[in-house]
């Protein structure tokens, strides 16, 4: 099952402190909605305002990326810069 | 209000306006001879943007009143290229790459050319402290003062004295 | 990507230093800054500020500045419409639009000295000044906070009743300045440290300082009587433009076009809106065009700056120089409304380095302050400056260089962030091994001199932008491009389309689009566009060759298997076609006949940026009699991946090792006890000149092309101006005798040092 | 601004009249460096803008009585450029070069120096260590007061209302003379002096100091001639014991406040240091 890493405080809000857990899912979409089933609203928030690293790489935008059987998921605020 | 006739020389085009009795040169040329080139970067000489001749001395236009150029000449960056030639430092600055933004350069330039008619051969330190009150934030200077010495090489080259 | 990563020793443009398409404009003073368009019956904008750092606004009378001839119109934030609000990516992440809206016009409260909290747009700018004197504020002031530290106490003023710390469980009940607590870490922090054989540790903290950008923030706005409405400004981003005054205006996108005027520098400050929601309100009011544009004391006052921090930062680490565990705090300035880059200083404190265990607790915190902006690499220089101050005293306390002790712990590829990517193409071992062999280090440190080492690294990304590639029927090219030009990157666009195509720099021009003659993209910023940008610039190229080349098949009559693209010419390889070269001239000559215009544009969402690594040396000298310190020496090494225009690249380095200088030794922002701002000038706010630095050397190592880039480019803008503080304050903490901690190092801060010793 | 008046009065008599008929709401420009900025901050308002430098004698340099006559409003990119002047004060003409940028430099003159009145002026410390001497003029004539007369406080001058700064008259040199003047700025060029220090010295043959001025900068209300610093020197050849008697007498005449550009304790300490260092230069320059 992916494990879902997050370093942001906006999803600690969602999750009641968690900041590690496991998901079912072998999408991004998929991954999402789960977010959503057990943590209302975060989905929401991973869609619109989050990077999402998968197994190393980031994405800014992964909604039609695949994840692994053991795909290590972080989220992470998006990135900008000057 | 009060605005005055003020003839000057522009780049060598005589010239007439009205300006207010307060108004900076800066200001006016750039809102009534619409000669843009000349920048406002902060408006109290710190910054050299605004940099212009007159009368054969560089001057910040933000601290000099319209009025004050009444007979006066005054060279801005508009009258540099000479021709349709760019000036050896015009040059020297775009093969050194030494702007990025752009804003300062027009100040740079009047301002290196200033030093190189009264100085045509100066040390890299002198070049650093003429140009002290043009502040450049994109380059750290280095390029800008590579232009300037490789153009005053340039130039001697082109008059030798 | 046709052939993914080309092979330097093939380029003929890409790595030439040829003079940029915008040059001339520049330096003959014809290119058209923010505050040079002039239309006809424009109005001149002012915004009246508030005198209190911390304020309830009771009322806003505006009604004889409206009463006095030449007054076409006067606005407050009760002109904004920002509807459902929402979010808008703009420099340092998602930025709330209320809060936006709320910064370019206060609602309800002025919350540092300087908001903006009314316009006026009159006949002239003597009418304009005069009508802000006549409008009437009636404040109730409140106390007020400037440092972060007393901005956390319990007992201090609270800015925001609606602000509760985010990230905390459970929620807090009661509001206060902390608007976001931000933990990451991995392994066993504390484990490691009991396990350590040597461990330091510190407090540190730098000043808010500003971007300093040379042009103020200017704009023009003209609203049309059906709505549709164009605004003239120098931003970092045309589109983030367009966005910010849509929601702030509730006003559809299509409505707005933004067309980009030359950008007098942004380093991250043009990556918001300040003025033209303004401008755009105040023109919607009275239907003529209103220009804005900001004194050197209003871009002061009320834009930019970047966070002050403080920060604790504790390492453990192994007799051989092994840092095995750190533990970091760090809390940033986000100033008047929420927003600081704390998580970016927590996601890039130890970037450079592999450290098994990690702790790392940022706090975000508002105060009586203007509202940050990005500023190059944002949250890093800060978070650096305390960790390379950090492995510096590990390194004294081990008796090792200085380079080796960043060698045995830098970062290589295969290894895991703590954010969570994995390192690749990674150059920074290489980086410090040419650092060290470079004759700058091999030099030894001239008598009464010392010298400072550092390393920064930056993310770099990518993200969405759009370009076009238009064969005009001459065969010359024009590029359009979607960013804003703010160092350079015209030559590198068209360098990047030149290489595609065959051709040589000097058919290439490039153009910078408004948001109507363009794909949307992303802001100048984050170190993108050479990346990013370049990246749809070429893919747009080789779809013009594959184009071309099926023109001359169609020409020939030959499969377009048999057609290849060389040196700007279509060439037939079939052996049965006994025929020449087709040129671009000629084919783009015949294009009407071939199937009408060559041109292509490009929409992506460039995946696959690659990080920045930096590391400088400092050399530098300072009076013992007065504590002034001279910068005599100083280089500075980067992994760029591949250099598309060096001198541009080089360029970057210079610039930002400048005002990282500047940020180490003079630069600040000094509040006096009514928390008013005491030195809004570049007179008293002292940016690098030009007889402060010496030469800046330079090293662009290229040993690790990023093969998701077609020519190999790593984003280079930021990372510069991350070594500079730690690499100034290590050298200057030799000369005193003792750790220097907080910046600016000031004369006198540094004398006081010396003598306290 | 444009509601402001400009006038550009050719004799000094007109200019008198002027502003004596604007009853205060008329300032006197020079090279304007200091008033513009004022005027565009906001915190001078003035009717009228007397431009005084169309004045014939106000923007130029004379040789008179064995010392010079300098215009008021002389700027110092003239001042550099003159030879004699800068053989017999080259502190005079150091300080006034450190006044701002070069474009500042082509503009700024000694008089707008003087009377913008401000303690930290560049140029007032090395004129007082020189005894320059001020000629006024106003609706009741011509009088001379030395440089240290003329700054009152902050913002403030004791001439009267209609009485214009004409020229500064500096005396004949003695041979074995020397002046300096430094300065402490964070950066090398640009900034406000967080302290200055100006020092006039004569010896005699044998290298002992016969007279001495020494003025300071930035630590108090206005420029200082700290006499007791001279009087440490008169009669030493700038030995440490002379030195260091300096160095109380002025520590004790500093008044500094703390400010944006530095802290009391730090300005006291480095008005000594520059003290002694421009004691030295000027013992150099003198010969001795």
């Amino acid at each position: 099952m992916p494990r879902v890493q997050s370093i942001s405080s906006r999803v600690r809000d969602f999750t009641g402190g968690l900041d590690a857990f496991d998901v079912e899912a072998r999408t991004v979409r998929a991954l999402i909605r789960e977010l959503d089933a057990r943590f209302p609203g975060l989905g929401e928030l991973v869609e619109e305002n989050m990077a999402i690293a998968i197994d190393g790489e980031i994405f800014q935008d992964a909604l039609g990326a695949s994840l692994g059987e053991a795909s290590e998921i972080v989220l992470i605020p998006k990135i900008s810069g000057g | 209000m009060s605005r005055v006739r003020i003839s000057t020389i522009v780049n060598g085009e005589p010239v007439e306006f009205l300006g207010g009795g307060g108004q900076s040169l800066l200001d006016a040329l750039r809102d009534e001879l619409r000669l843009t080139g000349s920048k406002e970067g902060c408006g109290t000489g710190d910054c050299g943007a605004c940099s212009v001749v007159v009368d054969g001395r560089l001057v910040c236009s933000c601290l000099m009143l319209a009025p004050e150029a009444e007979g006066k000449r005054i060279e801005t960056i508009e009258g540099m290229q000479e021709g349709s030639e760019l000036h050896p430092l015009q040059r020297q600055f775009l093969e050194h790459a030494a702007l990025q933004c752009g804003f300062c350069t027009p100040g740079l330039l009047v301002a290196s050319k200033a030093l190189l008619d009264r100085n045509p051969d100066p040390s890299e330190t002198e070049v650093r402290y003429w140009l002290a009150g043009n502040m450049c934030r994109c380059t750290g200077y280095d390029k800008v003062v590579r232009a300037v010495l490789d153009a005053a090489a340039e130039l001697r080259q082109e008059r030798p004295r | 990507m046709s052939d993914g990563n080309q092979g330097g020793s093939k380029l003929k443009v890409v790595g030439q230093r040829p003079v940029r398409p915008d040059g001339v404009d520049k330096v003959t003073g014809r290119a058209m800054f923010g505050a040079d368009f002039h239309l006809p019956g424009m109005l001149t904008g002012r915004i009246k500020r508030s005198p209190h750092a911390h304020a309830r606004i009771i009322r806003i009378d505006t009604s004889a500045a409206e009463a006095l001839a030449g007054v076409k119109a006067v606005a407050t934030g009760a002109d904004f419409d920002t509807g459902a609000g929402g979010e808008v990516e703009a420099g340092e992440g998602a930025t709330a639009v209320k809060e936006v809206a709320a910064n370019c016009l206060a609602m309800g409260k002025a919350l540092y000295q300087g908001h903006a909290v009314a316009a006026v747009a009159a006949t002239s700018p003597e009418i304009a000044a005069e009508a802000l004197d006549l409008i009437e504020v009636t404040y109730e002031v409140l106390p007020h906070v400037i440092d972060v530290e007393e901005a956390i106490a319990a007992n201090a003023p609270v800015l925001h009743d609606d602000l509760f710390t985010t990230g905390v469980t459970p929620k807090p009940a009661k509001p206060s300045n902390v608007a976001v607590k931000t933990v990451m870490g991995r392994g066993d922090v504390p484990g490691a440290f009991a396990a350590a054989d040597v461990t330091v540790e510190g407090h540190y903290s730098t000043a808010a300082v500003h971007q300093g950008y040379i042009e103020p923030h200017a704009c023009v706005a003209s609203f049309g009587a059906d709505g549709q409405s164009v605004v003239w400004c120098s931003s970092q981003g045309q589109f983030l433009v367009r966005a910010l005054c849509a929601k702030i205006l509730n006003m559809p996108l299509s409505d707005i076009k933004v067309i980009p005027a030359e950008i007098g520098g942004g380093f991250g400050g043009k990556t918001t809106v300040y003025l033209e929601p303004v401008a755009l309100a105040l023109s919607r009011k009275c239907g003529r065009p209103v220009k804005i544009v900001m004194s050197r004391e209003e871009v002061f006052l009320a834009s930019g700056p970047t966070s002050g921090a403080v920060m604790d930062i504790k390492l453990a680490a192994t007799e051989a120089g092994k840092i095995t565990a750190a533990e970091m705090t760090l809390k940033y300035q986000a100033g008047a409304f929420p927003g600081s880059p704390v998580h970016l200083g927590c996601m890039t404190a130890f970037a450079c380095y592999d450290v098994e265990n990690l702790a790392l607790t940022g706090y975000d915190v508002v105060s009586n302050r203007p509202k940050v902006a990005a500023y190059r690499a944002p949250g890093a220089p800060m978070a650096a400056f305390a960790v390379e101050s950090a492995i510096d005293d590990l390194a004294k306390k081990l008796g090792m260089d200085p380079i080796d002790i960043r060698i045995l712990n830098g970062v290589r590829d295969g290894m895991k962030t703590v954010y969570g990517a994995t390192v690749r193409s990674c150059a920074f071992v290489e980086m410090l091994e040419q650092l060290k062999a470079h004759p700058h280090y091999q030099t030894p440190v001239a008598a009464g001199q010392a010298r400072g080492v550092a390393a920064g690294f930056w993310f770099n990304i990518g993200g969405e932008s759009s370009a076009a590639v238009h064969v005009d029927e001459d065969g010359g090219v024009t590029v359009v491009s979607s960013n804003p030009d703010i160092g350079g990157s015209r030559a590198s666009m068209a360098m990047m389309a030149a290489e595609v195509l065959g051709l040589p720099i000097e058919k290439v021009r490039c153009t910078v689009a408004d948001t109507t003659s363009i794909g949307f993209s992303g802001s100048t910023g984050g170190s993108r566009v050479t990346f990013a940008t370049g990246m749809a610039v070429c893919q747009a190229a080789e779809k013009v060759v594959v184009d071309l080349k099926r023109r001359a098949a169609a020409t020939w009559e030959c499969d377009i298997a048999n057609v290849e693209w060389r040196d700007g010419a279509a060439v037939c390889t079939d052996p049965a076609k006994d025929v020449k070269p087709l040129s671009m001239k000629a084919l783009a000559s015949k294009s009407a006949k071939t199937g009408g215009p060559i041109a292509s544009e490009v929409s992506i969402n460039a995946q696959g940026a690659a990080a920045g690594y930096g590391a400088h040396i400092c050399d530098l000298q300072i009076d013992r009699e007065t504590g002034r310190t001279t910068v005599v020496r100083y280089t500075a090494a980067q992994d760029v991946g591949r250099a598309i225009h060096p001198s541009y690249v080089e360029g970057q380095l210079q610039g930002g090792a400048a005002q990282g200088v500047g940020w180490a030794l003079n630069e600040e922002y000094v509040y006096g006890p009514k928390g008013t701002l005491d030195n809004a000038s570049f007179l008293d706010y002292r940016m690098p000149v030009a007889s402060d630095l010496p030469m800046i050397d330079t090293i662009l190592v290229e040993t690790k092309p990023n093969p998701r880039h077609p020519f190999g480019a790593k984003g280079v803008g930021e990372v510069p101006i991350v070594p500079p503080l730690a690499a100034v304050a290590n050298a200057v903490s030799q000369i005193v005798g003792k750790r220097m901690t907080s910046l600016p190092l000031s004369p006198a801060r540094v004398l006081a040092a010396m003598e306290e010793k | 601004m444009s509601g402001v008046d400009y006038l550009s009065p050719t004799t000094i008599a007109e200019a008198v009249k002027a502003l004596g008929q604007a009853g205060g709401g008329a300032r006197l420009m020079a090279g304007g460096t200091d008033l513009l900025v004022q005027m565009r901050g906001g915190r001078a308002k003035p009717q009228t803008v007397i431009d005084i430098k169309r004045i014939p004698g106000l923007m130029d340099i004379r040789a008179e009585g064995g010392g010079f006559v300098i215009g008021a409003a002389t700027s110092g990119a003239v001042l550099g450029e003159h030879a004699a002047l800068r053989k017999a004060w080259p502190g005079i003409v150091e300080a006034a070069n450190l006044i701002g940028s070069t474009q500042v430099q082509g503009r700024a003159s000694l008089g707008g120096n003087l009377c913008n009145a401000s303690p930290a002026a560049d140029s007032v410390p090395a004129l007082i260590a020189a005894a320059a001497v001020c000629i006024v003029e106003g609706s009741n004539g011509r009088r001379e007061i030395p440089v240290e007369k003329v700054q009152i406080s902050p913002g403030k001058m004791s001439l009267a209302p209609d009485e214009i700064l004409i020229a500064f008259r500096l005396p004949p040199r003695p041979a074995k003379s020397g002046d300096a003047y430094l300065r402490l700025i964070p950066r090398t060029e640009m900034d406000i002096a967080v302290v200055g220090a100006g020092v006039s010295l004569t010896f005699d043959a044998s290298g002992t100091c016969m007279a001495a001025r020494v003025s300071v900068g930035a630590v108090a209300p206005t420029a200082l001639l700290v006499e007791g610093a001279g009087m440490a020197l008169v009669g030493s050849k700038l030995d440490e014991g002379a030195l260091a008697k300096m160095d109380a007498a002025v520590a004790a005449a500093c008044k500094p406040i703390s400010d944006k550009r530095g802290t009391a304790e730090y300005r006291t300490k480095i008005a000594c240091v520059l003290a002694r260092r421009a004691a030295l230069i000027a013992r150099e320059r003198a010969g001795a």
